[in-house]
């Protein structure tokens, strides 16, 4: 147990490794170890799947905790699947000004990010947790600085991303130093018995220091200003790692930590989270509404996505926690699928700008397909993915008996049908624009299996999202919140 | 014993930094620096008389002095530079690096 | 065949299909067409299954999440009945389409969607739970906006999509919540759970789902004041339009209501909104239809009308009315929009001031037509006549005589319309614009159908003649139905009168309503006689109401300036909020720590003095702080 | 088995005569004075080094007195011994790297000997066993690194900045002499040990005054704000190697004598919070005006001002506030910072060798032509704002800790206003690492930029791995730092 755990642990940074000794100019290879390794950290955990447990590892003088549950895995299914997804479509992208986007070094630090984010999937020791939590910020601060389409800004995006998701991550360091300078451990197994006996006054500002760090990473109102600008100046892969891979993690780190502290202190802040969740899926939801820019569009709409992730989170119930959770395979299906859909459009078309795009759905009928598919799952509209995740938690929203929220939270869904109807309409409907002249695009294969692979998935859970429930049905009974 | 030297080596002491402050010929810094040096020694050899070991204190001053000699050394070689550097000793002159 | 077994068929063979045309595509694109009528015909064949009184057996479920939700079937007969017309209307629509939209692009997609639209609207109708309801009641918005917006070239078409899924979806978080909250508090999401459970409720509680149900309804049936969608989705293709106003989409609302009546009757003044809705729409619809002048758009806005009245029958108690009207309805509103397709198919206009004496040419469309018009007046012995005299008849029964005066109102309209446009089509004088091509170039048209050089506008083919026959005969026979449909209802514990075919004859012509609806249809006729009048009043009063009629009443105006208003509202945010405030606050910290940056650097000055200045005064400061 | 002192003597025996034999070695060979001097300066401290390593296992009992070569009155403990070996592991990296940074200079038998000399007295600060001998080395320690920094004397700056050095450091050697004067007549005796008995007995003018004296006199050596203005104008000028070791061990070596003597003398302090206050002061402002600085060393010695207020907040919450994490925080931020910013100074040098400017804007883009230094560069940085999984993150965590672990306001505050300033250095600390991996280069470094050479890569590899695996695996460090404190009685 113990040895497929670092196994699962380390077969990123071997990666990254393998790739860092490879020749300057095997640049395919690299990108295809990035899938397998990648793939292979997946087929692992899906091979590790039943066997749940926590493993000791003692390593240059300190322990390891290492944890593999129903959560952990979810998580590490969809970051190494994201993984994959991205890659994939790394191999053969190119950027707005033609270039390809990738060289070896962005292969390697993919894979770094996805070694951070399995670190912060399986640990389950506090300090472990930060640990991996601020290193999977560094290979991502350097994507998202080298590989940048907008050089005028990339210094200002740079620090903005990494210096407000620091400050969401040090005042979490601030909470768990306080747990440690009262507990003296920072194992999570000794702590849960040990957390319930402080007083609320203590719990409470400590549970909201420790969130701070998803709040942030999540994108929440108002600390969302890093996210539209980190997403729309990186190249497209860089893009989809911070989506699929980074977002993700936070909504991780909420399913894990939440009920991690006592209840009392979660119910003292399920109101103000709940607000914070409503206001932001409004304010994303009007920012997409008109913003011109086609990838803020979807950069704003995330962070509106990210409201739902923590109003289900928010409400404390299990119906909340499983939309949620379940929102980590729809959120990176559906975000993954929509940025690469859009991403082949802006590709052919050379613009993101809304006005100069329309009638794609003749010349990449296949992106056109996808992205209505992502749309409708976006918007929770069967027989799409989304609909379960947000069934889920306006059912948690309105089991916490906050039915106003709900009511509001469910208006807000309007908006984003709103948005997203605009967005599909401007890009793939409408006259044909002057660049959309023209026969077929032709488009990478491997950008193309993404592309169905993530349509696939959002179309089978759709009709029959059983299997996802279920794992994470599991994860809420490992959690402690019961099926 | 009736006298008490101490107040003496504390305004020495000032008179030193104040030279260090108003004075703006690096030889006349050197001079305050002298000034709080021997201020210092001052005390050294008085903590002696006071507590009855003068010899160790004496021998302490000698040690001192002899440092003091070696950094006056360094501090004339890093004048002399200066100076031919900027053909004056003012410190006006010494205001390059700042900000 | 259990009867259970053939429900599941009933809607997964469509969804196969759907599933099945877009593969097939790659290898025989010749062939979906065809392969699309065949799952259509497989089935409703089966429906006749379903029919024929087989055992019912073993109950078919579907965990679908594991503890919470498990779906099944239910196969009543107010479930039975909508999931039979949209087999059948869509079959015949899936043939009408061989010939209407042959040679159009995106094939695949057109006929995989329009399956999918079948079984969307059969697997609403025939869920057990109100989640399944709502999940495939979705589908078919989905479908609805894929379908709308079928001609994506066309601008119109793309916003008339996303305005019809935009609306219902208006509507659809009404219908979630009230699920939700009914799910919340039964744990559960079946019918009969929650039917059960929702006595214990709380009278505000109730309430709320009530009002959740009403809205979900009126979204999808587009009652008022929701209805805006409905008018501009005629940039379908005629085929579309027919399957939603006939077959699927609206009946859903219907559907809703009627079976979540039980539900309504708990609280007293939903159902009186409801009646009030019911008959706003009516008249409404009716109003609306009399002053258009598009084909598809008049026969829109008195889809709207009837389904007002089947909605005004279930605020009165009479789901069994409203669902006899929605199956006449389906009949002759089919039967009305697949004429409309043949004729604009033939000479490319969908305006009627562009058409007039098509009978010469298309007979049988005429003669079809006028038999759909006269089942929508309510001429009697046609399907219409009993089911609209049977709804008003419930709401005199009812007391509810406020929506009975509009009801009637809309009734007069109704015929006026009909009338109207039936002779104006066909029968009117023919104009010198007709075989030009005056069509806008917005609207597009079949590519089958390019405007002749000659002089006489398209024969209908066979494929398309066939359905508008089969439809015409159902017009005058499908109300003979009602005594096996009565007895089902009856015998699955539905609320619904004794009645056989001959019952229904006597108890229409006995009835209040029979005179009344007699009443409005000379009433409409009348109004049909003095249309030059009333023309040539209008034309030069030009009273304000006619012009706000025209442009449908303002509704759209409203919604649009709501709409702008939001987006105006979020140009400000983006504006003022986000580039001034949250980007100031980031600049702001920039900017002040680069001030602050440079003051501290101020410090040093690079003098020697100062920094022995330093020095002495944190020596004084520290030693103060040590003195004292 | 040797004994304590005579391992100890070996140590400095090597150093000395590394010192000799350097500076004869490189006057008698002039045309290859810089290879002959560096290689024997090198080995001298490979070969202490290893002495100095023997010692440790000795030094788990606690402090014991040994007379260095019969007269130099020393106590060996586990702190000592920390700082002792951070100077000579740094100044065993800085030689190996000057080996080839001095090329271009001219006088390097002087060079090597003046670093063996810091590398000395900064053993003998470890180790003194009294208030004069730690005076006498301290002053050793200045008068080496005088000529060091103004070791390109045929230019102006370095001069200035040389003597600017020069009139701070004597101002404060005044001060702590002055003080040391004031503690023997108060208590007759300089011997740290029957020091900390002595002042037991009650506290007095001659125990305050001191004191007082020593925290700005040493503050002055360990750049406190705003006793630290000498300090941006001395780092840059100096030769890198040098300003590695002036950030790296010379500032601290003030911080620890005052830790020495604060844990000697100190007692029940009379004003706990002053060094806190010095403290947030110190990292707030070096963090302040490194934001504006143009020059890549003169941000970096800005930095090392930032870094002297968390290592003095750990020794200041320790001495003031009573938490056990500080002060070994403090330690293992003086153990990691030293590497660190020796590092980055390293870095910056070989940027400066290749490229030929200060300017960081004259970087841009050299990541694309010497990816290692680019790397290792932000190892360094990276390291220095506590972004973990690098050392600079779990010292400064300690410190973080000590201030929660208070559990007083001004613990709290102290620590929350530490954690923002790490967050802050990033607004400053990235841009440098970002022009390097910019896009578009300077022309210099298109003219000129390559990769470092053997030598000098060698040793910021070396610094990488260290701060990597103190990142990693702290523990045999960090324990050492609390062990050294908990053996820590009087002061030893």
């Amino acid at each position: 147990m113990v040895s497929a755990l670092v196994i699962l642990q380390l077969l990123p940074l071997l990666g990254a490794l393998l790739i860092w000794i490879l020749p300057r100019n095997r640049i395919p290879l690299a990108g295809w170890l990035t899938v397998l390794f990648a793939l292979a950290q997946f087929a692992l955990t899906l091979s590790l799947m039943p066997n749940w447990g926590v493993a000791q590892l003692p390593f240059l003088g300190m322990t390891l905790s290492f944890c593999f549950d129903p959560l952990a895995a979810t998580a590490l299914l969809v970051i190494s699947g994201a993984t994959v997804v991205a890659s994939l479509y790394a191999l053969r992208s190119k950027d707005a000004a033609g270039a390809p986007a990738r060289s070896k070094g962005f292969f390697a630090l993919i894979l770094l990010v996805l070694f951070g984010t399995s670190g912060v999937a399986l640990a389950r020791d506090l300090i472990q947790f930060y640990l991996f939590w601020e290193a999977m910020l560094i290979p991502a601060w350097f994507l998202v600085t080298l590989w940048n389409e907008d050089p005028a800004k990339v210094k200002a995006t740079g620090l903005k991303f990494f210096i407000i998701t620091h400050i969401g991550a040090v005042l979490m360091l601030a909470s768990i130093l306080w747990i440690y300078s009262l507990a003296g451990t920072t194992n999570m197994d000794q702590l849960i018995t040990f957390l319930p006996s402080l007083p609320l006054a203590t719990l409470v500002p400590m549970t909201l220091l420790f969130l701070m760090g998803f709040v942030v990473k999540l994108a929440i109102f108002p600390f969302h200003t890093w996210l539209p600008d980190a997403y729309t100046s990186a190249v497209m892969p860089v893009t989809l790692v911070l989506v699929g891979v980074l977002t993700n993690i936070g909504i991780y780190g909420f399913a894990r930590f939440l009920p991690f502290f006592p209840s009392n202190a979660g119910a003292a802040l399920s109101l103000p989270l709940l607000i914070a969740a409503v206001v932001t899926m409004f304010y994303g939801g009007i920012q997409a509404l008109v913003e011109k820019n086609v990838k803020r569009i979807v950069a704003y709409s995330s962070i509106s996505q990210m409201g739902y992730v923590l109003f289900g989170f928010a409400t404390l119930t299990a119906f909340g926690f499983s939309g949620s959770i379940l929102n980590l395979y729809n959120q990176a299906a559906t975000k993954l699928a929509l940025f690469m859909a859009l991403g082949m459009v802006a590709e052919a078309a050379g613009t993101w700008q809304i006005d100069q795009l329309g009638g794609w759905a003749k010349r990449l009928p296949l992106a056109a397909v996808v992205a209505v598919t992502a749309m409708l799952s976006l918007v929770g509209a069967p027989p799409t993915f989304g609909f379960w995740p947000e069934l889920l938690t306006f059912t948690g929203g309105f089991a916490s008996g906050q039915v106003l929220l709900s009511v509001l939270a469910l208006v807000a869904s309007v908006l984003s049908v709103a948005y997203a109807l605009r967005l599909i309409r401007f890009v793939f409907y409408d006259p044909l624009k002057a660049q959309a002249q023209g026969g077929l695009v032709r488009t990478p294969w491997t950008g193309n299996l993404a592309l169905v692979a993530c349509f696939l998935i959002l179309l089978f859970f759709g009709v029959y999202p059983a299997p996802a429930y279920q794992l994470v049905q599991g994860a809420l009974a490992f959690l402690g919140l019961g099926g | 014993m009736s006298v008490n030297l101490l107040p003496f080596v504390f305004v020495l002491f000032g008179l030193g930094l104040f030279c260090l402050l108003t004075r703006r010929s690096l030889v006349k810094l050197l001079i305050g620096l002298e000034l709080l040096g021997k201020a210092t020694t001052l005390a050294i050899i008085w903590a002696g008389v006071v507590r009855g070991t003068p010899a160790t204190t004496q021998s302490i001053a000698l040690l001192v002095i002899s440092i003091e000699a070696l950094v006056v050394a360094v501090y004339l070689a890093l004048v002399y530079a200066f100076h031919r550097h900027n053909q004056s000793l003012d410190t006006d002159d010494m205001r390059r690096l700042k900000g | 065949m259990t009867a259970q077994l053939a429900g599941l068929l009933l809607f997964l063979i469509p969804f196969a299909g759907a599933l099945l045309v877009p593969l097939v595509n790659f290898f025989a694109p010749r062939v979906v067409p065809w392969l699309a009528v065949l799952f259509g015909l497989a089935s409703s064949l089966i429906a006749f299954f379903l029919l024929g009184g087989t055992p019912a057996g073993a109950p078919i479920t579907l965990d679908i999440l594991p503890g919470f939700f498990r779906s099944g079937l239910l196969l009543d007969p107010l479930s039975l009945l909508p999931a039979l017309i949209a087999t059948w209307i869509g079959f015949l629509v899936l043939i009408y389409s061989l010939g209407y939209m042959k040679g159009e692009e995106n094939l695949a997609r057109y006929y995989a969607l329009v399956l999918l639209f079948i079984g969307g609207m059969v697997g609403m109708a025939l869920a057990d739970n109100f989640l399944a309801l709502f999940f495939f009641w979705e589908v078919m918005g989905v479908c609805s906006y894929q379908l709308i917006a079928f001609f994506y070239k066309d601008p119109k078409a793309a916003a008339a999509g996303a305005k019809a899924f935009l609306t219902t979806k208006i509507g659809d978080i009404g219908l979630l919540a009230a699920i939700i909250i009914l799910a919340v508090n039964s744990g559960s999401f079946s019918f009969s759970v929650n039917f059960g459970a929702a006595a214990g409720l709380a009278l505000p509680v109730l309430g709320l789902v009530a009002f959740g149900f009403i809205l979900g309804a009126v979204g999808k049936s587009a009652q008022f004041p929701l209805h805006v969608w409905l008018p501009d989705a005629m940039e379908a293709p005629t085929t579309i339009s027919a399957l939603i106003h006939a077959a699927t989409m609206v009946n859903a609302g219907v559907y809703l209501l009627a079976r979540v009546s039980p539900v309504l009757a708990l609280v007293p003044w939903s159902l009186t909104l409801v009646q009030w809705i019911g008959a706003i729409t009516a008249l409404l619809g009716a109003l609306l239809a009399a002053f258009s002048n598009d084909l598809k758009r008049i026969l829109a806005y008195s889809t709207v009308s009837q389904l007002g009245y089947m909605v005004l029958a279930v605020g009165v108690g009479a789901a069994f009315a409203s669902q006899f009207h929605l199956f006449s309805h389906a009949i002759f509103k089919g039967l009305l929009f697949l004429c409309a397709g043949a004729v604009i198919h033939a000479i490319g206009t969908r305006d009627i001031r562009q058409m007039g004496g098509l009978y010469k040419h298309m007979p049988a469309v005429a003669i079809t037509f006028l038999i759909g018009a006269m089942a929508l007046l309510g001429l009697p012995f046609l399907n219409g006549f009993f089911s609209k005299d049977f709804i008003l008849e419930e709401v005199i029964l009812g007391g509810a005589w406020g929506p009975l005066a509009l009801a009637l109102i809309a009734a007069a309209l109704t015929a006026f319309y009909a009338l109207r446009t039936t002779f104006v089509v066909f029968w009117g004088k023919p104009k010198p614009a007709f075989y030009q091509d005056t069509l806008p170039r917005a609207i597009k048209l079949p590519q089958a159908f390019s405007l002749p050089q000659a002089t006489h506008p398209h024969k209908t083919p066979a494929n398309m003649v066939v359905p508008l026959l089969a439809l015409a005969l159902a017009c005058f026979l499908s109300w003979l139905l009602v005594g096996p449909l009565s007895e089902a209802w009856i015998a699955s514990g539905l609320p619904a009168p004794a009645l056989s075919a001959l019952e229904l004859i006597r108890e229409t012509f006995s009835s209040l309503a029979f005179i009344f609806s007699l009443t409005a249809i000379a009433v409409g006729l009348f109004l049909f006689l003095q249309r030059a009048r009333l023309a040539r009043y209008f034309h030069e009063q030009e009273p304000g109401w006619i012009r706000a009629a025209s442009r449908g009443l303002g509704f759209d105006d409203l919604y649009t300036w709501l709409a702008d208003r939001i987006r105006d509202f979020g140009d400000w945010v983006l504006m003022v909020w986000e580039e001034r405030v949250m980007e100031g606050i980031n600049r702001f910290a920039a900017w002040a720590s680069l001030g602050l940056s440079r003051l501290s650097c101020l410090l040093q000055t690079g003098d020697v003095h100062w920094n022995l200045l330093y020095v002495t005064l944190t020596l004084i400061v520290v030693l103060g702080v040590v003195l004292w | 088995m040797m004994t304590q002192s005579a391992l100890l003597e070996s140590a400095v025996a090597f150093l000395i005569f590394g010192t000799l034999a350097s500076y004869l070695g490189g006057a008698f060979f002039k045309q290859r004075e810089r290879l002959i001097s560096g290689w024997i300066a090198t080995l001298a401290t490979a070969g202490s080094l290893v002495y100095f390593v023997l010692l440790f296992p000795s030094l788990q009992a606690g402090s014991t007195q040994v007379a260095l070569f019969g007269f130099i009155p020393w106590r060996v403990d586990l702190l000592g011994w920390i700082v002792a070996m951070v100077g000579v592991v740094l100044a065993l990296v800085v030689n190996l790297y000057s080996i080839r940074y001095m090329e271009e200079d001219t006088g390097n038998s002087k060079f090597f000997p003046l670093i063996l000399l810091m590398v000395l007295a900064v053993v003998g600060l470890a180790f003194a066993a009294d208030l004069f001998h730690l005076y006498l080395f301290f002053e050793l320690l200045a008068i080496s690194s005088f000529p060091l920094v103004a070791f390109r004397k045929d230019e102006p700056k370095p001069v200035e900045a040389g003597l600017k050095f020069l009139v701070a450091s004597a101002t404060g050697s005044a001060m702590v002499l002055l003080g040391i004067a004031l503690v023997y007549q108060g208590f007759g005796t300089l011997d740290l040990v029957q020091l900390s008995t002595l002042v037991v007995g009650g506290p007095s003018l001659f125990l305050w005054l001191p004191l007082g004296l020593f925290t700005v006199g040493f503050g002055i050596k360990a750049a406190i704000f705003p006793l630290h203005t000498w300090l941006p104008d001395a780092h840059p000028e100096a030769p890198s190697g040098i300003s590695a070791m002036l950030s790296g061990i010379v500032i601290e070596a003030g911080l620890f004598a005052l830790l020495r003597v604060y844990f000697t003398i100190g007692g029940p302090l009379p004003w706990p919070d002053l060094l806190i206050w010095f403290a947030l002061l110190t990292m707030t402002a070096g963090n302040l005006m490194a934001l504006t600085q143009k020059q890549m060393k003169r941000m970096l010695a800005y930095s090392s001002i930032a870094q002297m207020g968390y290592i003095m907040l750990g020794i200041g919450i320790t001495a003031g506030l009573g938490a056990p994490a500080g002060a070994p925080g403090g330690l293992f931020h003086i153990v990691t910072h030293a590497f660190m910013k020796g590092l980055a100074f390293l870095c910056a040098g070989v940027l400066i060798f290749s490229v030929g400017s200060g300017q960081t804007a004259d970087m841009r883009g050299a990541a694309w032509k010497m990816p290692l230094t680019a790397a290792a560069f932000t190892v360094a940085v990276l390291s220095l704002a506590g972004v973990p999984p690098f050392a600079g993150f779990m010292s400064k965590l300690l410190i973080y800790q000590s201030g929660i672990q208070s559990a007083t306001t001004l613990g709290w505050v102290a620590s929350l206003i530490a954690i923002a300033n790490s967050v802050f250095s990033l607004a400053y600390y990235l841009p440098a690492v970002g022009a390097l991996y910019s896009k578009e280069r300077s022309p210099l470094v298109a003219a000129k930029a390559k990769e470092a050479p053997f030598l000098m890569a060698a040793a910021l590899v070396i610094l990488v791995a260290l701060i990597v695996y103190l990142g990693i695996s702290p523990d045999p460090v960090r324990q050492w730092a609390f062990q050294a404190f908990s053996l820590l009685k009087g002061g030893f």
